[in-house]
């Protein structure tokens, strides 16, 4: 325990744990700012994951089929579960859930500014799983190469179901595209108020990003916003021509010389408004968690003080 | 035909509708990990519930299939006892009748796995194991908060009380159920056994209270309910009514 | 003040009041059984009020058009408003409306059991205008004479009321006749669950209501519980006729020679066990409003506060 | 013809949702004199989406009654601001939302008292009245909460804040408003001024918060609602569809 190693070492040798694309894990020396940099993201994304679980959650007990309804159900469990390994994942770093969950219902912690859309049909859900899962795949694909272990280890898990997830969402949308007028409305509507937030969820152009390069040094991040977006798009449109309706971006078009697709820039100051909080639907989602959390306090406490007795118990 | 799908309808319907409360715990759960649990009690009963509807479906000749009888039904012709109705409380009280539906679903359910009827009988085979992991995490929670902090005792104590005068419903026979082959009656003392001995561990007292009165003498199983049922399904069938004839 | 009349005088001098039709005011001597009878009887009334507003309310949010949305809600607010007469009467008593209140959420007063049903279908709420009104009313009319002044003239404004909304309950009834098939089972099925339990709200037969002789000598009742049941029968029996329902009580018919109809025999076993708490709604009745009062209990301190802070400022 | 029976549409069911909010609270009130005054409210708030929705149907060319209207559209078909359909919370955000409401709705229905439709002209000249009581009872309200308890003022000024971001919705004009000849906008300046009178007299703070955002740019007045209307309406309408072409 008392040994001392040269900072200086410790630092080349983490460098080229990184730089040999192995893992970093959690009892490895490691940067502080690496450690805050993973401790904030990882924060967030569990965070994503249990705000993420309200807008579909909203259709929960109004499913219009059973098989909708289990679907549904078993998809906020996975984001349950995926907010499990991501806090536990994060803990690995040295910070603790409920301090994590303090900084989340006390609005010290973002989530994902897309979750503070309101989910106003149920072609929502689908849209949710398409686009949403979507480009949350694209983000977290590159994650489960991610230098530190615990992290990366989780993303492999959760990557397999959110495509999962994405598949189910495609499905719904075909089956409503094939159903009735008014059902085909749904979806167009849903697509036009999802589009965007969509492609914002890859966060700011990249001249705007100053931390992105630290962060691809680090490999935590391999790709920038405006690649991953870019990728998105080319991803998407393909599937919007299969499904048979129109992405609401005029400016959107093929770029031969590219390869890919061109299409307009997202309003940018809206995102800026709902990450300051002031999105439709910020003030609830974190309500929400905070009155689960409060109204839940005296059954944890309840759970610690059993344990406890068990404990003392099994120790007399 | 007709006494197997109406027996069919009825657990069916105890199944759904409990799944329904459970639902609305998503979001609201004192914990993660009881997120994860309850959705995955919920996710076990719905699926009982689309099995059982669906037979109810084809034995009653109608062919109707389960999200016919889930969603186009009115309230009274819904079946279920007013156990699974009644609304979640606070987490103690929806511990207690997840606690009493456990234990006594999952002994009606071992007694049906040899039930003439192969479907009926394969649902309740599955569903024994599923009821047991109820029964258990229930159990486990009763335990915490009976025998947690003096608060949460309270609590546990009090959602016992509030649900017991419930139970009775669940060990009453209907005519149908007798004509069906099974007398939940005979449940009665193995599940009074098994819960006492639960709540002795958990230092809580079994509630002294006559069973909730009928309506001139009729129940959930007569399709006579309690005023939580309108709401319930209001929402439950919202969206499916109003696109008649689609498919979701 | 210090005036002393010797008891025997004042008692002479209520009974000659009484005795003469006249009335009974709160500063007058009265004795302390008719106190008590009083305030019991009174409390049980308002209670009931109170009480009264959750079946129908059950329907306020779910009522199937706007004007039958706006009766409902009217009738609702009339009985509020005659909860608070009738608290008003019992406060001249030397009792206060907060101490009531706690009697009631505590579960030491009774309230009518009839509201311990549950309203199962929106033709209940006609059925409750009226079968529940209309045997309230054969209750409260001769209460409109009472030997107690501000009972007795509660009663005439709320008895005016009472008939209005009977009026309403029958006319929905009519409506609902008129209508579509499910609408006329709807009635039938309301009818036959309330029949019985409004029989049973004028109180156990002649031979088991020990203090209803006391009461009539005092002139705070006036006809025995079965004589009143027989008036609610006789003018109740023709009115379902009119609205071609049939009354679920195959004894019913007409007694040519007491010009009257005859009737079954109530489930009295069914009263008690509703009376003592097992009735299908008590404890969701009584739990409502406690957690009103509960929840209030903020709002009130603060008006109470407040209005210490103005007299003060007034008198400073 | 369209302009007018959209716009009325939109004052309808801005009263249609409020009042509905308001009847929740029935036998939910912190006092009985509260039950009678919010009662009275929602039947104000009722009286005025009658008349209104009435017109709406009949200015439209569809004929369509009040019913038809409140019963038979969808959520997004419906054109009520943010601000009426938000969960009631406590006592002291109802009665936040209700002082901006009455506030702001009285000095519209003041303006309008003097339009060219002679149907909505005498339903603002009565709403004016009904409306100034409505004030005066939220007013009376905010300071009693507001300068009652630590506690009370506490969460009057939580209440406050919360409703507060919904408020420029009432001022932000329409294309449908402008063309029925009012900008909402002009209320702005005396609306905010009045409250801000209310709030310093009950101690309060005047929220220093940006409006809630839109969803590019659609809010209630394009049908772009929050996540509970919906539940709101199922709740509403649900009885009425159960039964299509019945009367009642």
């Amino acid at each position: 325990m008392a040994e001392t190693v040269p900072a200086q070492t410790l630092e080349d040798r983490f460098e080229a744990v990184v730089a040999a694309e192995q893992r970093i894990e959690p009892r490895d020396w490691m940067p502080d700012a690496y450690r805050a940099t993973l401790i904030r993201q990882i924060a967030q994304h569990a965070h994503s994951e249990i705000i993420g679980m309200q807008p579909e959650g909203n259709w929960l007990t109004r499913a219009p089929s059973l098989r909708r309804k289990a679907i549904l159900l078993a998809k906020a469990q996975d984001e349950a579960g995926h907010g499990l390994y991501l806090y536990a994942a994060a803990e690995t770093l040295g910070v603790d859930r409920a301090e994590l969950t303090e900084k989340l219902i006390s609005g010290r912690q973002k989530y994902s500014s897309i979750f503070n859309y309101p989910t106003l049909t149920f072609a929502d859900v689908g849209v949710i799983g398409w686009l949403v899962d979507g480009a949350a795949i694209c983000n977290q694909v590159p994650l489960c190469r991610c230098s530190y272990g615990p992290y990366a280890r989780a993303m492999v898990r959760i990557c397999k179901e959110e495509s999962f997830h994405q598949r189910q969402g495609y499905e719904l949308l075909m089956t409503l595209m094939r159903g009735t007028e008014a059902q085909r409305r749904m979806v167009q509507d849903a697509v036009d108020r999802w589009w965007w937030p969509s492609l914002m969820m890859f966060g700011p152009s990249d001249a705007d990003s100053p931390n992105t390069a630290r962060s691809m040094a680090w490999r935590i991040k391999r790709h920038s916003n405006d690649e991953l977006r870019r990728r998105f798009v080319d991803m998407t449109v393909p599937q919007a021509e299969h499904l048979g309706v129109t992405l609401p971006d005029p400016e959107l078009r093929w770029n031969e010389e590219r390869g890919g697709w061109d299409f307009g820039e997202p309003d940018w100051s809206e995102l800026t408004r709902v990450i300051h909080g002031q999105g439709p639907c910020n003030a609830q989602r974190v309500e929400r968690r905070r009155t689960a959390h409060e109204d839940g306090a005296w059954v944890r406490e309840a759970a610690v003080a059993y344990a406890a007795k068990r404990a003392a118990e099994a120790a007399g | 035909g007709a006494d197997l799908a109406a027996y069919c309808q009825m657990l069916g319907d105890d199944a759904l509708v409990l799944a329904q409360r459970l639902i609305e715990w998503c979001t609201r759960a004192p914990e993660l990990e009881e997120e994860v649990a309850l959705a995955n009690l919920g996710l076990d009963l719905l699926g009982q519930a689309r099995l059982l509807l669906t037979r109810a479906g084809q034995a009653d000749g109608t062919g109707r299939t389960e999200d016919d009888l889930a969603y186009w039904r009115e309230e009274h012709e819904f079946r279920n006892v007013r156990l699974v109705e009644a609304p979640n409380g606070d987490f103690a009280y929806s511990i207690a009748r997840l606690l009493l539906f456990a234990t006594a679903r999952g002994a009606l359910y071992e007694a049906l796995s040899a039930h003439p009827d192969p479907v009926l009988a394969a649902v309740a085979a599955r569903g024994v194991k599923e009821l047991a992991y109820h029964r258990e995490y229930a159990t486990a929670w009763t335990l915490r908060l009976g025998d947690g902090t003096p608060y949460s005792s309270g609590r546990m104590q009090a959602g016992v009380d509030a649900v017991w005068p419930l139970l009775e419903e669940l060990f009453t026979a209907h005519p149908v159920e007798l004509r069906a082959g099974v007398d939940p009656a005979a449940l009665r003392e193995p599940v009074l056994r098994s819960l006492g001995a639960v709540l002795a561990e958990a230092g809580l007292t079994v509630p002294d209270v006559p069973p909730l009165a009928t309506v001139l003498g009729l129940a959930g199983r007569d399709g006579v309910h309690t005023e939580a049922l309108g709401p319930l399904l209001a929402e439950f069938q919202v969206l499916a009514r109003a696109h008649p004839g689609a498919t979701w």
